[in-house]
């Protein structure tokens, strides 16, 4: 059986799956040991970005993000972590210190040089975007080892933008 | 009336026009350009043309051009682009064509913003307390004497600006010799003329605005107030119309005094006169808007009126047709502002292939949008993709079905700050209809709930997660290609 | 009030529903049957049950049982179902489970069609003019008499029947008699009791509904009229309110029987007073419908009240808390009956995989369905998919605004009415406000255009059938899986 | 060039296709010897059923069935006849006397028998869905040679319920 250890907002909750086929419409999971009924009325529906699942008579829509960092829900979004008992692998590792462009845009200001010494949150360029300015921020504190980027430059979705040592 | 008009706009404001004028039986023409050939605006429209040119909808030549070969009537600006531009509305009355929206000596004369205030002040209408011109950065101690009169904080801003570029809020004597250096290197860059002035700042204030509507025989009514102080950064996230913090005294004092402001400056068409009022319920007037404004709709909900429609006939030359006796304002309005923002980027703009949209339904509930199933939100615009409003007969209903409307809101394949505007409308100074410019809901992304919550979220997660890491993944281009199977709702277990 | 309501019903109205009990701030708990267990309604309310029972939602003895698990204070019939069933009310009553309707001994006198419209007569009422109860048809001669009496077209009815089952419609004295017999037959079929009447045809006809709310304390209040005259088949596709066709006398006079009406049969809780109206005028009582109609969302939309809510507030035993003079009835509000239904199959049902949809916006425009993308309408239930209301400030700005709603509106992947009912909302007669249960707009699927709109849909046609023959297909389920791509918009050429 | 007869209502053209390939967003096609400029905006787009063009600065939003019989628009629903000069294949053939199920259903009454004439129009059988009775009618004069259900039946789509000779 699969383990999964769920953490949501405060809740930390042991799950076990496995019992059916990841895609059945019934379901039986254990969680902290205890078997609860899960039925998933859409388990074959094309909308992979929002499930909804019918848990002990409750109805529960959720939608998650690719990186299973966030759990939005209309009873609010919270934060969300799984750890995957049986993989070896952990969830891609992020802060390496190299600040990536979040979305596409043109960037109109940078505001830090390299050999600099940023702190955590300090602005570091701007960049435009749906007639946005948008800050881009230091994600911890550092010395810009490279900024990549000029003022005027077109940058595309991931692009490495400058990176923090 | 007129047969055909030009939409100088795009997105939701775009589609809500065109169906007023489909309303009216009036042909339309949408402009596009190519990040946005697909969009709702230009599928609506009776015809429609590409607008290939550098500056887009700000390209005045480009525009102008298009309305005269497509032998429009009358042109729409929309809200923002050309809405406040005299010059251009003076070559649209030369070229023979109706700008919808205020004659361009009206838009010129509201466009000078301290000049506006200071004949309202003369007129003895209560503005914001303000200096004279300041002239001279060096002589810093008579800039402070004016401060110290004022009361801090003040703002320093550009004589010449709008929009507030330039403008600095000075919390502290010992920050001003700097702000108003600032203020002034600035005012001279995008305004090409240093001369900046010191205005109160009015803080926590609530912005009120009261909608006018005015024929060109002088004829004016108003539609009541909308109030626009819950904001996020610098946006409007949640408006309501009326306003929760006036008594009815105060607030039948600033429908007189926005009525008569409206007259002092000759106003036509439609608009908005817009208030600061402080702690105390001191108001004070601040400016015009010559044009139609995203909240506008609220407006719509409570007088029951086509404000676009109002507008659209008011140029056209028609008279007003009804007294103030005529407006009745019911129940209770709010709006939200939805975006295209990802809650977990810090609100950067989020556009994108729209996978799936569910918006909500029932009673007196309105969707404005130009979304549909599978439409990209360009990223060359601004991020707002639709306004979600509700109606109810007093506040607490109003605010209540306004939650039930966002709960069955679903945006797939894009971010939005739907959650922030939940959040915002859940917080108790809103609850309470006690907040103001100084409320901003929490910016962060999360929630509270009780263990049994969590508990079956977290089921949902790991379930979640389990199928997308499975190898077997369910057939669905079959499915969406051959269309329904009867099968397809229940996979073999 | 109450904490948990047991929605005893599906589709739109339980959508519906759940939707007030949500602004109310009241738990819903849903049903459902295998083949809806993604629908909707199941998603929205707050916890669902299983409905596994051979008889569905007539299921008495099942749902009671859920009722009871559920520990609900409370059950929702919705409409059709179990509404006039006064032996399930009386089992709810036992329960201590409030049914949210009229008591058991109400729906059971309303139940006695003709035992009601006696009392109406008895009273004073107009009612149709009909004959006594015809025990024997072997007295054909007095039957004809009677008929001759009535003047033809005249109608053998059930004395037990309601729901027009059994009934015939005779236009010349030459079918009388076999019209009697058959009739008598099918009465003993279906209620045991081979008793017939006659009654006059009235055709043609305007079906007018009056709203009442009352308290049971005796007040009673009406949210004017609706009218129901325009119908496919048995179907009543587009409905309105106010009645185009009364004078403001009539209405009155109308308004004033409807209310002493339900105040002779004692009625309490939301029900329906029904009128037929022939072409001079004359109006006649035929029947209180004791439940929420499919069409109590029109009166909605010009009383600005939310009769669900009052209907569960009356239930709960609350007075209505407002007189008549309280009630402003204020505009023009139509609604058309969207339905899964083939016209190119006769319109026959069309359930399937609903793919996209895409849902008319802006002011005043209302929409009531249990679709969303990638549904599923199921076989199982009856093919009304969607109700589409609008407002308009009279009768003609309402009827453009429907046509530009209906124009906004797509449904891909299952077939629909849709285009039955825009026929139906630009036919002349229609557009007079002069049409009467005799009016069917036109069954036909074809439309007619001019030759350049001609030329465009065929060259439309011509690329579609073009791209879809062609060897090169588009990567859809690519685009699907991976979520947006820029690039996407545009293939090379 | 592909060339097509397309008849719309009362309406008949002769367009010729294939200047550019299908599925170009920038289109010419040939109308009765003339060339329009067709812009298809959302060629490559998943709705397969609904499809937009922009005709000479008109916007075009049409849907079409599988069988090229009708085209639905804003402006109503119009019959639709497409006739492929470059294909030998004609569209399906209808009306041989076979009468299928429209729609899955259960048969509740059959008026007919094995042999009897029927008109046009006269109905054969009630099929009942979604709660609605549904009268199946002779699509053309005849005898029915075959009875292919009996009452109470639960028939699935397209299956044979007679045949007409």
């Amino acid at each position: 059986m699969k383990k999964l250890t769920v953490q949501v907002d405060g809740g930390l909750f042991e799950i076990g799956l496995g019992i059916q086929p990841a895609h059945a419409a019934d379901l039986v999971v254990e969680v902290d040991g205890r078997k609860i009924h899960v039925q998933s009325p859409n388990g074959s529906a094309r909308d992979a970005a929002s499930e909804w699942f019918i848990i002990e008579g409750r109805p529960v829509e959720i939608s998650i993000d690719e990186g299973f960092g966030w759990i939005e829900t209309r009873w609010g979004t919270f934060p969300l972590r799984i750890l995957d008992q049986t993989r070896a692998s952990a969830p891609p590792h992020v802060g390496d210190g190299r600040v990536k462009a979040p979305i596409p845009g043109q960037v109109t200001h940078v505001a830090v040089r390299q050999g600099e010494d940023v702190h955590a949150g300090q602005p570091l360029l701007v960049l435009e975007a749906m007639k946005m300015e948008n800050e881009i921020r230091a994600p911890k504190p550092g010395t810009v080892a490279l900024v990549n980027v000029k003022p005027g430059q077109r940058v595309a979705l991931n692009e490495l933008l400058l990176e923090i040592q | 009336m007129f047969t055909k008009i030009l939409i100088a706009n795009r997105g939701e404001i775009a589609v809500r026009i065109i169906r007023t004028c489909r309303e009216m039986g009036i042909q339309t023409v949408a402009l596009y350009q190519s990040p946005d050939r697909d969009s709702l605006h230009v599928r609506m429209a009776d015809e429609c043309v590409l607008l290939d040119a550098p500056d887009g909808f700000l390209d005045q030549d480009a525009i102008l051009q298009i309305a005269v070969e497509k032998r429009v009537d009358a042109l729409h600006p929309g809200v923002g682009f050309l809405t406040e531009r005299d010059d251009f509305i003076a070559r649209c009355e030369q070229a023979g064509i109706k700008f919808i929206g205020p004659p361009a000596r009206i838009v010129s004369h509201m466009r000078h913003k301290l000049e506006v205030v200071e004949s309202a002040s003369r007129a003895g209408f209560p503005t914001v307390p303000r200096s004279d011109c300041v002239v001279n950065e060096k002589d810093i101690a008579a800039v402070g004497k004016e401060a110290q009169r004022l009361g801090y904080p003040v703002i320093v801003k550009s004589c010449r600006g709008g929009r507030g570029r330039g403008s600095r809020l000075v919390m502290t004597p010992d920050r001003l010799g700097s702000a108003v250096r600032r203020a002034q290197a600035e005012a001279l860059t995008i305004y090409g003329d240093r001369q900046v002035y010191l205005e109160k700042a009015i803080l926590p204030a609530h912005q009120i605005g009261v909608q006018i509507l005015a024929d060109n025989q002088g004829k004016m009514i108003h539609l009541g107030e909308r109030e626009g102080s819950l904001l996020s950064g610098n946006q409007k996230i949640v408006e309501e119309a009326p306003s929760p913090c006036l008594s009815s005294a105060l607030r039948e004092e600033i429908w007189r005094a926005a009525l008569e402001l409206a007259a002092l400056f000759e106003f036509e068409n439609v608009g908005t006169v817009e208030f600061l009022l402080d702690e105390r319920g001191n108001f004070f007037f601040t400016e015009i808007k010559p044009r139609i404004q995203i909240e506008h709709s609220l407006s719509e909900m409570l007088s029951r009126l086509d404000i676009v429609k109002e507008q659209i006939r008011l140029a056209a030359g028609e008279p007003i047709g009804m007294t103030q006796s005529d407006v009745h304002l019911l129940g209770w309005a709010m709006q939200c502002r939805i975006s295209a923002e990802d809650p977990r980027k810090q609100y950067l703009p989020s556009p994108g292939y729209l996978q799936s949209l569910h918006l909500p339904g029932g009673s007196d509930v309105r969707v404005d949008t130009y979304l549909f199933n599978g439409c990209v939100v360009p990223i060359e615009y601004d991020p707002l993709i639709a306004k979600l409003l509700v109606w109810g007969k007093d506040r607490e209903s109003c605010r209540l079905r306004l939650s039930r409307a966002l709960d069955e809101t679903r945006f797939l394949g894009i971010s939005t700050n739907l959650s922030l505007v939940r959040r915002a409308v859940e917080q108790p100074p809103f609850v309470a209809g006690n907040y103001s410019t100084e409320s901003s809901p929490a910016l962060s992304v999360e929630d509270t709930a009780d263990e049994l919550l969590l508990r079956d979220l977290a089921i949902a997660a790991a379930i979640a997660y389990w199928r997308r890491r499975s190898s077997f993944q369910p057939e669905l281009p079959d499915r969406l290609l051959s269309g329904w199977h009867r099968d397809s709702r229940r996979l073999p277990s």
